[in-house]
């Protein structure tokens, strides 16, 4: 039993990861409709460029990081510029090929400009049980995933905070909630979006700031955006909430699944897992879990 | 400014006239395409392989060439995809004079271009990947798994794991994990470590990780579960310092893990940290300086011609890998030069029987300024892969250090017995008769 | 249809809706309305915006399922509707906002209607074949009759995309006919028309009743033009049955003129 | 050529001659339904046998009303089997006008093609004209329709073929009766003044006429023409019908009017015959859809149009031309011409004709520039349409050839044009006052038309001989003349001259609304319609421009120098057919627009510049109203003559 | 310019309905066709057949199955490496293990797997659409390649999951040199477009497309949804399972189940919207476009002498952007850029 809680535990903790690249996603789908493909090339992006920045011009991480912020900004508001716009109205599938195209762009530009070496990223946390825990239940539970976690509940409450109090947080839901009307009362859409663009830049950055110094900052942080479509499907393409519940959900499923399914099918079942959790899942629910229910009228 | 793209462009633009000449080959240079991949998840280890490689093909120019023919190569890009790969193969075969040889560093593209070889009469070596049986140069007379194979790497690794606990039969009850990239390359040392656990009598646990490998928390939770005496890591690319940096988190000893080689290169260890101080793995060089890798900074960086963007990669595992790999295609070249004629451009046939005829002794390791940076390798028909020899090496937080001064040798008996079965079966399937080719 | 039939000689009833009632969620979008068709007929539902018009007719052929009433369709009768059945039955419809299949043009979506005549597989289709080739070509002949009946003729072959409204629309009643329909529902065909192309789609719907012997369920928001040419009138309003008549009998009924007066 | 010389004979010849080969198509749901002749021959028989049952007989006149339809020319040769005449009428003439015709021949019987044609014949039957038996093609709408003697085609032809078996040997019989000098068509003339006239021509006549064209332009049955112009217009009747049994060819129906273009384009006729009107706007058609192409286009356009222009016309008519222009033609054919032409549905035609009206130099010139064997040719409704035509290679510009095979052709001394042969007319229908003063006493017609032979003996016509009169000086006025002259600025669609007895000439103009607009579009003038449009002061200088351009060619022409127009306003309406200021082929009726703009007519004599007008227009649906307007009116600049010789 | 339509007119439906109805289309088919199966096998050099061609054919196979069902139904699909993967071990596990099986057979039961498996993936289409569904396809992707690592039997027992295809061998005929496998897969991918072209001209491709354009119309005209959708799963699949035999017996010889990947998921799916979705045609273009880019890309810096390092991100910049302009310029794909121009052409010298 305590075996179980701690893969759950362990899990749960992984899935607060997972829900951080899904939030990226989340807040583009909700604000412009697009499935964006690239998040994981921009965690790449936005986690190389910072450590880069820090490498190479010897610079503290803290200098690094807000100057990566400001990369990103940039970044996200030339995207919409020179992407989305000559894309507006197109369809769906063509801005989700867009953002394909992009990520091809943005895996070469960034491995260009600071090589394809795997670099080691050092938040200073370290990534060891919490002896206090240790100690007590004998469970094990990961520090760095605790911080992280809790990074990742600021993340939310500023993103929170962001979409409900500011100005521009009105702007964006209005614009989430419908197009037309927003047009309407004179937002600048592609104001909205470019801002949009540019603060799932920032969140690209924090995730990719954990799972690099997770895992080293290197290419395969590209494919953490694979692990968040199923947290997306679960929790819904438009929820933020669903973003996080769905990361806990899966996170926590697909450890429990590959420790105690995976040994009697060889193993291995965590990639597929998910997916087919979710696919399970949509059958159940075709909005996802947060996602609003359409209805069709003809 | 230490941006790697303006050094590239410097680099470049020193380079271009090089490169011009290099790329116009004339039928006096022996020609070798290089599939390389330096793009994409393995980018890493492309780019140092491969730029030993070349960085050797630039010293063996500066030094005159093979008896005075120049290596001329071209590059293509594969970003480590079979059919790229195999585009690259079939693009570069016939070009400047034919291909010498080909190197592809990907299982993948390996079995892509497997069938062509004997066609296009173009010799391959797979070194310390693909695959094991290819050994048998009577079914794979075009194949060159050179020092030493998968099989006799995990042979190598119980011998090694035998030798810590102090002989193999003290191996009996002992738990292994075998944790692996959960594709081809992973699973095939399951025949050797499934044999050898029947004659051991050690438990072996086998617990997969999911391509690519970046999230490990329940495999190692099942390993803190089953708490093994050692973990063997079959891992490629990023998987590998997740599995350190996992390892660590979960408080499982480092030095009871090891890797395979391709989970021991500075691109691995560096990126876990700290995490990766005390972990082990195989390799078939042995980590340091040699006269060569000095040379090669001298004559070839000293000239601007050096292929690593980062002066610090210059001797780490890959580029060291890059450079045995060059040093035994010419070795092979120069066998074929002193049977078919010196000082001429040699054929892929021709190569093909330099390659089966390789003897690298200490004495010419010497000469080659190697000593000891791979083991000895000797070829043969029968004998494709030459030595089958395996090191350990440990990281301590800066640097690989080797921890066996010797090279070791598992149960090549045993490996040879199943290379010859597993040959025969492809043989089978394919209606080749096993048979040497003449020289 | 037999020679007899044609013409506009009203039958007895084929379909009847009795004490039928609709609710999404918590929103009562129809109750308790009873109504019938009869055999040959043009039969209109009026009513404000809002009415529960077009519920209705998503009754009448199965894409919503009321949540109570009953419904006979040729001596059958049933809860609800099932889409496949009532196409197979003989009805066919069109819709409100057009629904065409705006990747085809104008032939090939007329005929996606005559696909329940096709009895071939996909395999034989896909070897254009014997049965498969033969039913082609008869449907084509088929469908390019429906072409002359709506004249159509000149965008025979333009994707339905870059029609004009007004050709859409009778595109999408091409499509209908081309099932060859017992009965016809139409959602509001003339919404949005000029008054030439009204006058247009009025001859098209007199049309199609009088030569095919279609019986006709149309629905129109605008009284107008509905009121010259169905033969009776059910006028709806929040869901609820007002009038149900001649077209005279309704416009002179009180508490019509109220709804409509009311609405406007 | 056949010896046979009745229709019914050659048709039945054909269908024993090629009884497989497709002798009608019509584009009907979507595809060409073809008839081959032997379907042509029984469907035609059966239309007879069931025409007989009704009780048609020889002698007695079928009306044909409708669109170009197979259905409809085998009736024409179903009444002529029967011995009896084919009276088509102009589809769109509105019921008041059929009257006339319907009457004046008698008509009993109608094969008509749809509901639109049994309409108008019922309305017409309420009065006192009475058509027992109408027929039609076409059921659509027609259902509910219980109006005695109301059938459709397809119950007439089983009926026809109950009474072929009750009566075998009937038909044969019939078809033998028939003789060549039996008329066999009666077509109303389209009369710029009065009522029609119906001009009876008999078997014989159409015939030779049809014969002589095509020995001319070596038709042949492998030769397609598409049908599209009014079958009572007896260019049609020679072309479609007569020259159709004659030659064996295919005759191609288009599917709807609208769909012409289309239609041409796909069956890519090899023989085409179109009045001038036709082909000047497809010109206008092809300019302005140029004008809107890239600028690559439109420089190698221009370009090899000015190679065309330079030898395009020489090539085709064989005369020598430098191997450089030949090489650039030869480009100029693959890039432009080659798809010009297969895009106006022309890339196939061996020989085009037209007539009906003259054909401006420029409008002329171009097609044969581009390759297409255009040629022109003269004639009435009362000489089976042909007089004369112009031999291949033998083009010139302004003259309508040499007389056609079997014509006799003589000029009177007023200048009109005689003609005597077998195609004259044998007489007007129930006028022997009519016939007497057209056909003289040796025979010949008196075509009405002033004309001169020039050199080479080629016929060039210059205006109806009426109509020639003479400005108060004493000089010669040839207002249609000068009217052609400034048709053929795409500008300019009608225009209308007057100047007889008077010091000076006056025109009004109606501008082309598809051109000027383009025209001001490209120039951001905004207008609202036709009547904006037309009083635009940069329209009235555009127009300006082409009057003085062509007084400035009047002035060398002699005699006629003195026929500039001098004064000239654009009419704030289109003529109308509708109207009666055309006639139903487009005819000015000078008389008419006379009395009914007089206040304008007063004014340009009178040198105002301005005058108010209220003007009376019927609508499609047949209301009426009125439309009023301020024309302004404003001179031209006229240029001294230039002497022949300095020209 | 080309085009002279002038007298091209049909007389019946089945003249109407051919799949060139214009004569200087077809006889550009032939002259294709010609050039396919005569000049090349006689003129194009070893490189061409197996780096190019081959990969090409097969491509726009898998491609054309894609287009299908992306295309035609328009259910996205992140999964069609799978289905090839199916499609590729069945038949060599039919060549394997049932003696004498002639070798078309087995790529017809290959497809037929492929189908099967399509079929049981496809069934999720039917309540979820969008891009769920093509979230949900992934798990197609993972799981069936994981199937094929983790149960040896279809590997026959290979240690390390890899299969070698059987030697091909039609009637006695080895078809061994790449010139010869060119011409199979050139046969087989022939025929197969022409099958798609008559679905998708037929009451199937219609009922496809009436799904994807508005699928309640769809359904109260009569198409069954269910088995619609289903269908276009199964053909779709069996067209990418051909596709993945030919992959692995014409192209590869020897894969592993990480062969079919998701990369090469993307990449068909790149070939169908680069090329054009619901379009034969653009399957053809997307798969040309997708397997010649990176090569002309790599040639061309290869000549620009830059570090192989450099030229090897740019190429992938390039790759992207490319992809990105070309959505911009033309969201349709090439095929749409063929029939404009094709339409222009048509109408030239007039614009319009």
């Amino acid at each position: 039993m305590q075996f179980f809680f701690e893969v759950l535990i362990a899990g749960l903790l992984s899935g607060v990861m997972y829900a951080l690249v899904a939030l990226g996603f989340v807040l583009i789908f909700k604000a412009s409709g697009v499935f964006n493909f690239a998040q994981g090339a921009m965690v790449f992006f936005a986690a190389l460029t910072a450590v880069g920045l820090k490498e190479e011009f010897n610079l503290s991480l803290w200098v690094a990081i807000p100057l990566t912020m400001v990369v990103m900004i940039v970044l996200g508001f030339a995207i919409e510029r020179i992407v989305l716009r000559p894309l507006v109205n197109q369809h769906d599938i063509t801005l989700f090929m867009a953002t394909i195209g992009l990520t091809f762009f943005l895996e070469g530009l960034v491995q260009l400009i600071w090589g394809s070496t795997v670099r080691k990223l050092d938040l200073g946390i370290p990534d060891v049980p919490i002896e206090v825990v240790m100690s007590k239940t004998g469970m094990l539970v990961s520090q760095f995933d605790v911080i992280a976690a809790g990074i990742c509940a600021v993340m939310v409450a500023l993103l929170a905070i962001l979409f409900n109090k500011t100005k521009i947080g009105r702007a964006l839901r209005a614009v989430a909630d419908d197009h037309q009307a927003a047009l309407s009362v004179g937002i600048p859409l592609q104001h909205v979006w470019g801002i949009v663009w540019a603060v799932a830049g920032i969140v690209a950055l924090v995730a990719g700031l954990l799972w690099g110094s997770r895992n080293g900052v290197q290419f395969a942080l590209t494919f953490v955006a694979l692990k968040a479509l199923p947290v997306l499907i679960i929790g819904g393409f438009t929820s933020v909430p669903g973003a996080i519940v769905g990361g806990l959900i899966i996170g926590a499923s697909e450890k429990l699944a590959e420790v105690f399914i995976g040994p009697y099918v060889g193993g291995g079942i965590e990639g597929w897992f998910p997916y087919v959790l979710a696919l399970l899942f949509l059958l159940v629910r075709p909005e996802g879990l947060f996602g609003e229910k359409i209805i069709r009228r003809i | 400014m230490k941006l790697k793209l303006l050094k590239a462009l410097t680099v470049a633009a020193v380079a271009a006239a090089s490169t011009v000449t290099s790329t116009l080959a004339t039928a006096q240079e022996q020609f070798i395409p290089i599939l390389s991949y330096r793009v994409g998840l393995y980018a890493a280890g492309g780019s140092g392989f491969f730029g030993g490689a070349i960085d050797y093909f630039n010293l063996v120019n500066a030094n005159g060439g093979i008896n005075g023919v120049k290596i001329s190569w071209e590059e293509c890009e594969t970003e480590y995809n079979a059919s790229r790969g195999v585009e690259c193969y079939e693009r570069l075969k016939k070009k400047n004079g034919g291909a010498s040889l080909v190197e592809p560093l990907g299982t993948g593209i390996a079995y892509g271009v497997l069938d062509r070889l004997p066609v296009d009469k173009i010799p391959m070596t797979t070194m310390g990947y693909g695959r094991s049986d290819a050994a048998n140069g009577q079914v794979f007379p075009y194949v060159f798994p050179l020092i030493t194979s998968y099989w006799n790497q995990a042979a190598g690794m119980i011998k090694h794991l035998g030798d810590k606990a102090g002989g193999l039969d003290k191996l009996k009850g002992k738990k292994i994990v075998h944790l692996y990239h959960d594709s081809a390359f992973g699973k095939e040392p399951f025949p050797v470590l499934e044999a050898l656990e029947k004659s051991l009598g050690y438990q072996l646990i086998k617990i997969p990780v999911a391509h690519p490998g970046t999230e490990q928390n329940s495999q190692w939770l099942q390993i803190r579960q089953a708490n093994p005496d050692y973990v063997i890591l079959w891992g490629w690319g990023v998987m590998n310092a997740v599995a350190i940096k996992t390892a660590a988190r979960n408080g499982f000893p480092r030095e009871k893990m090891l890797g395979v080689w391709w989970a021991g290169s500075e691109e691995d260890t560096i990126p876990a940290g700290d995490a990766a101080k005390g972990y082990t793995t195989m390799t078939f060089n042995t980590p340091g300086n040699y006269p060569v890798i000095d040379e090669i900074r001298k004559k070839v960086y000293g000239a601007g011609k050096g292929n690593l963007a980062d002066k610090d990669r210059i001797g780490s595992v890959y580029h060291m890998r890059g450079i045995t790999a060059a040093m035994l295609w010419i070795e092979g070249i120069r066998n074929a030069q002193n049977k078919y004629g010196k000082g001429k451009v040699m054929t892929g046939e021709q190569i093909r029987w330099g390659l089966e005829n390789i003897n690298v002794d200490e004495k010419r390791q010497r000469e080659l300024g190697a000593f000891n940076m791979f083991p000895t390798i000797k070829t043969s028909c029968q004998d494709h892969e030459g030595s089958g020899a395996v090191k350990v090496q440990v990281w301590d937080g800066k640097a690989w250090k080797a921890v066996t001064p010797n090279w070791i040798q598992g149960d090549r008996a045993m490996v040879q017995k199943m290379v010859a079965e597993s040959s025969a079966k492809y043989a089978a399937e394919k209606k080749i008769t096993p048979a040497c080719l003449p020289g | 249809m037999n020679e007899q039939e044609h013409g506009r000689k009203i039958g007895d009833v084929i379909l009847k809706v009795e004490n039928i009632s609709l609710r999404f969620g918590g929103v009562k979008a129809l109750t308790d309305i009873s109504f019938d068709v009869r055999e040959h007929e043009i039969r209109a539902i009026i009513g404000p915006n809002g009415a529960g018009k077009s519920s209705m007719l998503n009754v009448l052929n199965g894409v919503y399922t009321p949540q109570e009433g009953v419904i006979t369709y040729r001596g059958q009768q049933r809860k609800d509707m099932n889409t496949h059945e009532a196409a197979e039955s003989g009805i066919a419809r069109t819709f409100q906002n057009i629904a065409l299949f705006s990747g085809m043009t104008v032939l090939d979506n007329i005929m996606t209607g005559r696909n329940l005549k096709i009895r071939s597989s996909f395999v034989e289709q896909a070897f254009w074949f014997g049965r498969a080739r033969r039913e082609e070509i008869e449907n084509r002949a088929k469908v390019e009759e429906i072409i002359d009946f709506l004249q159509l003729q000149s965008v025979r072959k333009t994707p339905v995309a870059r029609l004009p409204y007004g050709i859409k629309k009778r595109v999408e009643l091409a499509r209908a006919l081309a099932a060859e329909p017992s009965m016809l529902l139409l959602d509001e065909p003339m919404a949005g028309m000029n008054v030439e192309e009204k006058q247009d789609m009025c001859r098209f719907v007199i049309d199609t009743n009088d030569q095919f012997g279609t019986t006709i369920v149309l629905i129109e928001h605008d009284m107008g033009v509905v009121m010259d040419i169905s033969d009776r009138v059910v006028v709806l309003d929040y869901g609820k049955k007002i009038g149900d008549g001649t077209p005279n009998e309704v416009r002179n009924d009180p508490e019509v003129i109220k709804a409509y007066l009311g609405a406007h | 050529m056949s010896s046979a010389d009745t229709f019914p004979r050659l048709l039945s010849e054909h269908a024993n001659v090629r009884p497989n080969a497709p002798a009608l198509r019509e584009k009907y749901l979507g595809i060409w339904q073809s008839w081959s002749w032997a379907d042509t021959n029984r469907e035609v028989r059966q239309m007879a046998c069931g025409l007989a049952a009704l009780g048609f007989k020889r002698g007695d006149n079928l009306a044909i009303i409708g669109d170009n339809r197979p259905q409809l020319y085998m009736a024409f040769a179903a009444a002529q089997c029967l011995g009896g005449v084919a009276v088509p009428m102009y589809q769109d003439a509105v019921s008041a006008e059929m009257t006339h015709v319907l009457e004046d021949a008698a008509i009993r019987f109608a094969i008509v093609e749809d509901q639109e044609q049994v309409d108008k014949l019922l309305e017409v039957r309420e009065g006192f004209v009475s058509v027992a038996h109408v027929i039609y093609s076409d059921p659509r709408g027609l259902r509910n329709y219980n109006a005695p003697g109301l059938q459709s085609l397809e119950a007439l032809r089983a009926l026809g073929e109950g009474f072929d078996n009750g009566n075998p040997g009937f038909f044969d019989a019939e078809v033998a009766k028939g003789q060549s000098t039996d008329v066999s068509v009666m077509l109303y003339t389209s009369g710029t003044t009065g009522k029609p006239k119906g001009v009876c021509q008999t078997h014989e006549a159409f015939i030779t006429s049809a014969k002589g064209g095509v020995a001319f332009d070596n038709l042949s049955a492998a030769d397609n023409v598409l049908s599209y112009l009014p079958m009572a217009w007896v260019g049609d009747h020679l072309f479609s019908y007569a020259q159709w049994l004659v030659a064996g060819f295919t005759v191609n129906c288009p599917e709807s009017a609208e769909t012409v273009m289309i239609d041409l384009r796909e069956i890519g006729p090899t023989y085409y015959f179109a009045p001038p009107r036709v082909f000047e706007s497809l010109l206008t058609n092809v300019m302005i859809r140029m004008e809107d192409a890239s600028k690559i286009k439109r420089s190698l356009f221009d370009r090899f149009m000015a190679v065309a222009k330079r030898c395009g016309a020489d090539i085709l008519d064989g005369r020598e031309v430098s191997l450089g222009d030949r090489i650039q033609y030869a480009i100029g054919n693959v890039l432009i011409y080659g798809p010009l032409k297969n895009t106006l549905g022309m890339s196939r035609i061996r020989v085009a004709y037209t007539a009906g009206a003259a054909i401006g130099p420029d409008l002329f010139r171009f097609y044969r520039s581009i390759g297409i064997n255009l040629k022109q040719l003269y004639g009435q409704t009362e000489t089976c349409a042909y007089v004369t035509l112009q031999p291949d290679r033998q083009i010139k510009f302004d003259s309508v050839g040499k007389a056609a095979p079997s014509v006799e052709l003589k000029l009177a001394e007023n200048g009109e044009v005689l003609v005597r042969g077998p195609m004259v007319l044998k007489e007007y229908y129930k006028r022997p006052d009519a016939t007497a003063e057209s056909i003289d006493r040796e025979g010949y017609f008196h075509t009405g038309d002033a004309g001169v032979f020039d050199s080479d003996g080629h016929l060039k016509i210059i205006d109806r001989a009426k109509d020639v009169g003479r400005l108060a000086n004493g000089a010669m006025f040839a207002p249609n003349y000068i009217e052609n002259k400034l048709k053929f600025w795409s500008h300019i669609k009608e225009a209308v001259c007057f100047g007889h007895d008077k010091d000076s000439v006056m025109a009004f103009i109606n501008i082309d609304l598809t051109a000027v607009g383009n025209w001001a579009e490209r120039r951001n003038i905004v207008y609202s319609g036709y009547i904006d449009l037309a009083g635009k002061d940069e329209v009235y200088s555009l127009i300006k421009d082409c009057i003085e351009k062509v007084n400035a060619e009047l002035a060398a022409e002699g005699e006629l120098s003195h026929s500039q127009i001098s004064r000239f306003l654009i009419l704030h309406k289109e003529l109308d057919p509708d109207d009666d200021e055309l006639t139903r082929t487009r005819k000015v009726r000078r008389g008419f627009i006379a009395e009914k703009y007089a206040p304008l007519l007063d004014a340009l004599f009178t040198g105002k510049s301005m005058q108010h007008i209220e003007t009376q227009v019927k609508f499609e649906d047949g209301r009426s109203g009125s439309i009023s307007a301020d024309l302004k009116i404003v001179d031209a600049k006229r240029l001294p003559a230039i002497s022949k010789a300095a020209a | 310019m080309i085009y002279r339509e002038a007298g091209q007119f049909k007389t019946t439906y089945l003249n109407d309905s051919q799949i060139f109805p214009i004569a200087q289309d077809r006889y550009a088919v032939a002259a294709l066709l010609i050039v396919a199966f005569i000049a090349i096998p006689l003129f194009a050099s070893q490189y061409f057949f197996s780096a190019i061609l081959i990969p090409f054919l097969i491509f726009s196979l898998a491609a054309l199955g894609l287009n299908i069902l992306t295309g035609y139904a328009g259910q996205i699909s992140l999964g069609t490496a799978a289905f090839m993967a199916v499609g590729a071990f069945a038949s060599y596990n039919f060549m394997l293990r049932v003696p004498g099986m002639p070798i078309l057979v087995a790529f017809i039961l290959g497809g037929i797997c492929a189908a099967m498996v399509g079929i049981l993936f496809g069934l999720p289409s039917l309540r979820i659409r969008g891009f769920y569904l093509a979230a949900s396809t992934l798990a197609t992707q993972f799981f069936v390649v994981w199937c094929l690592t983790k149960v040896p039997w279809f590997t026959n027992y290979s240690s390390s999951g890899v299969i070698t295809a059987q030697q091909i061998n039609i009637l006695g005929i080895p078809f061994d040199t790449p010139g010869e496998k060119y011409v199979l897969v050139l046969i087989i991918v022939s025929v197969m477009a022409l099958l798609a072209k008559n679905m998708v001209r037929s009451n199937v491709g219609r009922s496809w497309m009436a799904v994807r354009d508005m699928d309640v119309a769809a359904e109260v005209i009569g198409f069954r949804i269910v088995r619609t959708k289903l269908i276009a799963f199964a053909v779709s699949s069996f067209y990418c399972g051909i596709a993945g035999a030919l992959f692995a017996f014409c192209y590869l010889g020897t894969v592993e189940p990480e062969a079919y990947n998701l990369d090469l998921s993307f990449r068909i799916l790149f070939m169908v919207i680069i090329g054009g979705l619901g379009s034969i045609l653009g399957s053809f273009l997307g798969a040309g476009f997708i397997v010649l880019l990176p090569t002309v890309l790599s040639v061309i810096v290869h000549y620009t002498g830059l570090p192989n390092s450099v030229t090897s991100n740019l190429e992938l910049m390039v790759f992207g952007a490319l992809i990105i302009f070309f959505l911009i310029v033309e969201p349709h794909g090439l095929a749409r850029l063929w029939q404009i121009a094709k339409e222009k052409l048509r109408l030239w010298p007039f614009p319009h």
